[in-house]
């Protein structure tokens, strides 16, 4: 949606990523071609340096995709991605290798992103060693130096994940992500799976690590207040597409999509009351391989009209940078504003 | 692959110190395999007797001091042929286990982790190959190729390795999309380092595990093969030949049959405990604390 | 919605006839490296037409806990020795597997956090609702087939005549949850057992659960236990919560009490732990260290080593229940130290 | 070519070998002399009735003489079915069976068979067109024994009188008419339905079928309008039942017969023969076979070309040892490459055990090492044991030898393609004339010497003159100067004359095994 900036540490324009059904040896006997599902559909946005971008959405949505895509694990079938104005081909495992001296990713599940026959030493060793961060007789040091960042004790290096803790297992997976010294992270729902007194220190630690660090975020989450807590820009995806971007307290204090502001109606609050009121939004996300016309959010949105099933919306400015791709964005702001805005900041 | 294997049973048995956490069952398989393939290698010392020399006037004499399992039929002392017949039925075992095993696991991780073609024309492969009783395949294949232990080996290999590919495809499956294959990639490792060095480890287990039991059972199909006079000939010592040249003689001259079985049982037993307890521990180190 | 004001009132006081009441509950779970006090002397109170929150983070009891009132541990190892589950007066721990299995089928219900898993994949969806009320009512083919269809109809499946023909692998999630709410709905249990029921669900399908789940409740009355992780879940839900920490009930109220006046170190760790979506902290207040290993607790309160207000007497000094306001109980030593 | 199809798959069945014709002038002045009443030769008196259960290796596969050519159905056959002619109780002579009489032309160009009256089983009588079309079928060129007929006409001299007409002098008729597969059966009954004939057939032997269990037992019950009657008038068969029960497995025949389960068995395990031996209630026969075990080896095959190579694996082969350890003592070393028939040759020297000769042997040869295949039957416990032994001996004379265990099938069809160097195996004689085993094995012109390849044309030319010598001095004398030189040629390491061993219950009379292979069921009695 927006050009690339010389800022920009990540850009990506217009970006497709296809996937291909499985085929039987029948079909492939016969020559016929795989369905192909688009799980990111013509996405735009660019990431600042120091900037940490919340990406937020329903399962399916394809965020986990798209964070895939930007480390060039999935080919782009349209558009481009560049990384400090290099571009990410996912076909390219030469260019690719050293690129990755400077963008690394961490995993949702701290139960299957470590190698389970591999002691956290050399999990560690390992990434230092493949791409000679440091001399073969400084990797002891530097392990412990790793461990260390991410607040763990050195003698953990010994030990098997099996040993672990989730949150200890997290930390170990930041650490390896940062071994390589990268400036740009991508943390694909790093907490989800930890019980929320660790999922905290991790969130604390992730915000120490940036700003010492001077890292650039792509942060993939699905709950809005972890989102809120860590980004200092937001995008909504809805279906492979963006639906809502733009600074996280704008959209949080005006969300100008009817999508966003169903899920921020959705998410429980802390407020001892029992509820009244019925689900925000209804229905499930649609499958990729049967979108739904013109706005694709049309049959779960309140607001849809005739318009929104026939033409797909444009992208409308709401200043500073905010877009929301709504035939009724700015309806949309103004009922939020009159009805639960006072409410919610 | 090997190194590979044997780092991983390595790791299995945790050998740094840690062989009295042993579980009872692997202390004895392994007590028990010990001291066979100890007997085996030092058979020259072991053994009191050629093994193939046939003295007329020794014959059929039943276990005693000078010949502790006896002689057979021809006048050979027994119990030095069971010992040399370590040699045979152990390296025979291993090769026709072992060798199957690496082909196997490594076409099953490639098709599991790339997919594709490749896969689906494996997966008919197997399915085929799997269609056919294993024995009945075997027997076929020596029928065409004539006995012998050159031709067992080719044959139970054409047969045994799809089940390890078999098994070693459905692990990758599983582990392919773990998020540390994953990681392994965003760190920019080669496809080949990712297979065999972060994968490799953690799909062999079952094939492992398998092993043990395959091992038995290929123990047990060669002394078969050569009761049938398909496998090892005469006048080499291997136990299943010699359990079916005494089988005439099991009511005059019951030992000539009976320890040679005894041994192959032991060995069996021995192997299955070995397997019980890696699966054990293998299986251990994959359970979550409750 | 049509909320009788009296009845929600009623229950608010929490004065509603109790239809479940654990005391003393201990389970156990003897493992080869020692044994797991899972549950440790629990006591909780469910009364009807209210829900009770268990919150807790993993590794608490709290599905345990669940699983004992069913008694569906899997025994060896795990065992309970002591306590009583009272259901309308009788104690499940005494009666036979017999009775028990019909009390499962037809006045407790449990419905667990991953569908996929409670629903068997090769099964079309709508036999398997019919499947226990042919089995614990006896109703014949038609008849269960009709009320199966009624049942996915009150839970919000749309043409359910054709959808009950499908299979779970063509369900949606949230779908399939709903599948699962309908099973456990069907014949009107008198008690919910609902175990992170809505964990694996996105925001907006877990929104849709709930209202579900109130909903029913607000038509048929039943009492239910939510057991979660997720205090604001628990907030918006529940009418009493019990907090549960190491195997053991850390503090119970109704929910306001307890939200607003937290008599308990630990559940105001919870509470500042969990970034906000109405505002932006600069900080988190994470509890510090880690859940303690169940098998080596010390004899005292299993937080002390977390607690910032602890005392050295604190983990030498075994804790109970003791209450600190209306229906309001901490098993702190110092609840007045909070907030302090 | 047909000649070889047909001994091919006489041979795959691997058991009988090759049957073989001929009777010789000697028989027809001599032996035949006898009338057919034998019968009366147990001094003690016989006992009529009971239930003889018999257990045996192989099962009878076909119950029609020309069919068949295995173990099991022969032995069935015999008790079934009567020939014109039949071998006597030792098996080394001929007597009347349905031909009461017969006469030869001087030139030994035109036979006259007198038909004795007869009747068949189902009581229909023995005719003439039931004589010729049982020989036309016998003698079918396409059947499997079509081939040990020579040419000929066959008519019938009105109606008890079959005339066979030669177009050259065929001394062996009378032994090929005497074969099993000669036997006379019931023309109509065959024709109606010949698959029902192979389970039911109607012949006009002493007994006749009662059942057939394929694969578990065949019953057999004398047959009331057998020719012959004992001297008190009474039928010839002494028993009322006998069950042939199939049992493969040995040592389960042999603790049937210990346990009384079973009153005869036949081929006992020698190993075990000395226990049945030792067992008061039991006998234990054994009695002359015309069988000789050898190994059989390719001429043509380096280094069994060399006949110093040939000589010094006799040499160096250990037949006392064998003759122990393999065959417990049963049986005789040979001294040729034949089995003991009709003009064995006493004086040929043998070739005694001589290891150090065998490698000298070896060594004049100039060996070089050519590792040779020595083929056993696998299952055949003592064709492996003999195999090892001969290794031993064989090995310490300086040759290689490698043994590979074979289906009995692939390794009669390798020797029979001469694509093979040695054999463990060995050759029967259904009949009991020297002129067809000698001749098949050293003649090269008939089964190239039985695939070994062996030329030697004086051998040849004794052979053919001792076939058409009518004066059996003249006959021995021609056997002995072959037998003397195919064997010190190194024509085959033979191993042992072995006999025939049966064991049965002392109760059991008047069982004796017959040189060619069967017995007599109709002289057996249960003394109890």
């Amino acid at each position: 949606m927006t050009r690339a900036a010389p800022a920009a540490v990540v850009a990506v324009e217009d970006l497709v990523v296809e996937f291909r059904a499985s085929r039987s040896i029948a079909a492939l006997l016969r020559g016929i071609s795989a369905r192909r599902l688009r799980a990111v559909d013509g996405v735009s946005f660019t990431i600042a340096r120091h900037e940490t971008l919340g990406l937020v959405g329903e399962s399916g949505s394809g965020k986990t995709t798209l964070g895939r895509a930007l480390l060039g694990l999935y080919r782009a079938s349209e558009g481009r991605i560049t990384f400090e104005g290099a571009p990410i081909r996912a076909q390219k495992t030469r260019e690719l290798r050293a690129l990755r001296q400077h963008m690394q990713m961490v995993f949702q599940d701290p139960y299957s992103s470590l190698n389970p026959r591999m002691t956290v030493g050399q999990t560690l060793g390992e990434v230092l060693r493949f791409h000679a961060v440091c001399a073969k007789s400084e990797v002891v040091a530097e392990v412990a130096k790793l461990l260390e960042l991410v607040g763990l004790s050195a003698d953990m290096a010994a030990r098997y994940p099996s040993a672990l803790s989730g949150g200890q297992r997290q930390r170990v997976g930041l650490a390896r992500a940062l071994a390589v010294r990268p400036n740009f992270l991508v943390l694909d729902e790093p907490v989800a799976a930890l019980d929320v007194s660790i999922q905290a220190q991790i969130l604390n630690l992730l915000q120490d690590l940036r700003d010492e660090l001077g890292l650039t975020i792509l942060f993939i989450a699905h709950e809005l207040s972890v989102v809120r807590h860590m980004s200092t820009r937001l995008a909504v995806m809805y279906l492979g597409k963006i639906v809502e971007i733009g600074a996280a307290d704008a959209i949080f204090s005006a969300p100008s999509h009817p999508y966003t502001q169903g899920l921020m109606k959705a998410v429980p609050r802390l407020i001892p009351e029992r509820r009244h009121r019925e689900a925000v939004l209804k229905g499930d996300v649609p499958s990729p391989l049967a979108v739904p016309s013109g706005c694709r959010f049309h049959p779960r949105c309140p607001m849809a009209r005739d318009l929104c099933r026939a033409e797909t919306p444009p992208v409308v400015a709401l200043g500073d940078g905010h877009e929301a791709a709504c035939h009724f964005a700015e309806e949309a702001a103004r009922t939020w504003a009159a009805t639960s805005g006072g409410a919610t900041v | 692959m090997t190194a590979l294997t044997a780092r991983s049973i390595s790791a299995a048995f945790a050998v740094r110190g840690e062989i009295g956490r042993w579980s009872v069952t692997m202390k004895v398989g392994v007590s028990i395999v010990g001291l066979i393939v100890l007997a085996g290698i030092f058979a020259p010392v072991v053994a009191p007797y050629n093994p193939y020399f046939q003295d007329y006037d020794q014959v059929l004499l039943p276990p005693s001091w000078d010949h502790l399992f006896g002689t057979d039929m021809v006048g050979r002392d027994l119990f030095s042929r069971v010992i040399y017949g370590i040699r045979i039925d152990l390296t025979v075992g291993f090769i026709i286990t072992y060798v199957p095993m690496i082909y196997g696991v490594a076409l099953g991780a490639l098709a599991g982790y790339f997919g594709g073609t490749f896969d689906v024309v494996l997966m008919r492969v197997l399915d085929t190959a799997i269609a056919f009783p294993f024995l009945v395949l075997i027997i076929v294949i020596i029928a065409i190729l004539g006995p012998g232990v050159h031709n067992i080996y080719i044959a139970v290999f054409l047969v045994a390795w799809t089940m390890y590919a078999r098994l070693a495809r459905a692990e990758m499956l599983v582990e392919r999309n773990k998020d540390y294959m994953l990681a392994a990639r965003t760190l920019g490792y080669p496809t080949s380092r990712i297979i065999f060095r972060h994968a490799l480890p953690n799909i062999i287990n079952s094939s492992i595990v398998f092993s043990m039991a395959d091992f038995v059972l290929n123990v047990l199909l060669l002394s078969g093969l050569s009761f049938l006079g398909l496998g090892v000939q005469p006048p080499e010592p291997e136990w299943g030949a010699m359990v079916a040249e005494g089988r005439d003689f099991i009511f005059d001259a019951w030992w000539i049959c009976t320890l040679p079985g005894l041994a192959i049982v032991l060995t069996g037993t021995g192997l299955s405990l070995i397997g019980d307890g890696l699966s054990q521990r293998l299986g251990q180190r994959h359970q979550t604390i409750l | 919605m049509g909320t009788d004001a009296a009845r929600t009132a009623s229950r608010r006081a929490g004065s509603g006839e109790v239809v479940l009441e654990v005391s003393g509950l201990v389970t156990e779970f003897r493992l080869a490296h020692g044994t797991i006090r899972a549950n440790a002397d629990v006591f909780l109170r469910v009364r009807k037409g209210a829900t009770l929150g268990v919150v807790g983070e993993s590794g608490s009891g709290k599905s345990v806990l669940c699983r004992a009132i069913l008694r569906l541990i899997p025994s060896p190892p795990g065992f309970v020795t002591a306590g009583r589950v009272l259901f309308e007066g009788r104690d499940l721990l005494t009666l036979s597997e017999r009775q028990m299995r019909r009390v499962r089928g037809t006045q407790i219900k449990m419905v667990f956090q991953n569908p996929m898993t409670s629903l068997n994949p090769v099964w079309p969806i709508g036999d398997q609702i019919t499947e226990g009320l042919r089995v614990h009512y006896g109703l014949g083919r038609a008849a269960a087939r009709r009320q199966g269809i009624e049942l996915l109809r009150q839970v919000g499946i749309p043409s359910p005549e054709a959808r009950a023909r499908e299979y779970p692998f063509q369900w949606s999630g949230g779908m399939l949850q709903r599948a699962v709410v309908a099973m456990a709905m069907a014949g009107e249990p008198k008690l919910l057992l609902a175990d992170e029921l809505t964990t694996a669900l996105d925001v907006t399908i877990q929104d849709q659960i709930l209202a579900l789940l109130l909903e029913i409740q607000e038509r048929t009355g039943m009492a239910m236990v939510l057991v979660s992780h997720d205090m604001a879940v628990v907030a918006e839900t529940c009418d009493e919560v019990a907090v549960m920490y190491a195997g053991q009930i850390m503090e119970t109220a109704p929910t306001k009490a307890l939200f607003n006046d937290p008599k308990h170190p630990y559940t105001v760790g919870l509470m500042n732990s969990i970034p906000s979506v109405e505002r932006r902290d600069d900080r988190l207040l994470p509890i510090p260290g880690q859940p303690p290993d169940l098998t080596r607790l010390n004899p005292g309160c299993p937080f002390a080593a977390r607690c910032s207000h602890a005392s050295p007497d604190c983990a030498e000094t075994p804790v109970a229940l003791r209450e600190v306001g209306p229906a309001h109980h901490s098993a702190c030593l110092y609840p007045e130290r909070i907030g302090a | 070519m047909r000649l070889f199809h047909e001994t091919e798959r006489c041979l795959k069945s691997g058991a009988r070998g090759i049957a073989v014709l001929a009777a010789g002038a000697l028989l027809a002045t001599g032996l035949l002399a006898a009338t057919a009443a034998t019968h009366d030769a147990d001094a003690e008196e016989a006992k009529r009735g009971g239930v003889l259960r018999f257990a045996l290796p192989e099962e009878p596969l076909n119950l029609t003489g020309f069919k068949i050519s295995d173990n099991g159905s022969i032995w069935a056959i015999e008790q079934i079915c009567d020939s014109l002619i039949e071998p006597d109780d030792s098996g080394y002579g001929l007597r009347p069976a349905l031909a009461e009489s017969w006469t030869i032309s001087d030139d030994g160009m035109v036979y006259e068979f007198k038909l004795r009256e007869a009747k068949f089983s189902s009581g229909d009588p023995v005719t003439i067109d039931d004589v010729l079309f049982s020989l036309d079928q016998a003698a079918d060129p396409e059947g499997y024994l079509g081939f040990v007929f020579p040419a000929m006409t066959r008519e019938a001299v009105g109606e008890h009188v079959l005339r066979i007409t030669l177009t050259e002098p065929f001394t062996p008729l009378l032994s090929v008419v005497s074969l099993f597969a000669a036997g006379i059966i019931s023309k109509n009954v065959y024709e109606a339905d010949p698959e029902q004939f192979g389970v039911a057939p109607v012949c006009a032997g002493p007994f006749k079928v009662e059942s057939y269990e394929r694969g578990s037992k065949l019953v057999l019950l004398p047959n009331e309008h057998y020719w012959d009657r004992r001297a008190d008038g009474g039928p010839a068969a002494y028993l009322d039942r006998i069950e042939m029960l199939y049992v493969p497995e040995t040592n389960v025949r042999m603790l049937g017969l210990k346990g009384g389960d079973y009153d005869v068995v036949n081929v006992v395990p020698l190993n075990q023969a000395k226990s049945v031996e030792a067992d008061p209630n039991l006998t234990l026969e054994v009695s002359p076979s015309f069988r000789l075990d050898y190994v059989y080896l390719n001429h043509e095959a380096a280094p069994l070309d060399d006949k110093r190579i040939r000589l010094a694996l006799n040499y160096a082969a250990n037949r006392e040892a064998i003759l122990k350890v393999v065959y417990f003592g049963y049986g005789t070393i040979p001294n040729s490459y034949m089995p003991i028939i009709n003009y064995h040759c006493d004086t040929v020297a043998l070739i005694p055990y001589d290891p150090a000769k065998a490698k000298a042997l070896v060594e004049e040869a100039g060996y070089d090492g050519t590792a040779i295949e020595v083929m056993v039957p696998s299952g055949d416990a003592p064709a492996r044991q003999a195999a090892q032994v001969l290794q031993q001996g064989w090995e310490a004379a300086g040759l290689t030898i490698e043994i590979v265990e074979l289906d009995v099938g692939t390794a009669y069809g390798r020797t029979e393609e001469g694509d093979f160097q040695a054999f463990v195996s060995y050759i029967t004689s259904d009949t009991n004339d020297q002129d067809f085993l000698a001749s098949i094995q050293a003649d090269y012109n008939v089964f190239n010497s039985f695939f070994s390849a062996y030329k030697n044309e004086d051998v040849v030319q004794w052979l053919v003159q001792a076939r058409q010598a009518s004066d059996p001095a003249v006959r021995a004398e021609l056997y002995c100067k072959a037998q003397q030189q195919t064997y010190g040629d190194g024509y085959s390491v033979p191993l042992n004359f072995k006999p025939f061993v049966n064991a049965y219950a002392n109760y059991v009379k008047g069982f004796h095994n017959s040189v060619t292979g069967p017995w007599w069921l109709k002289d057996v009695w249960l003394d109890k």
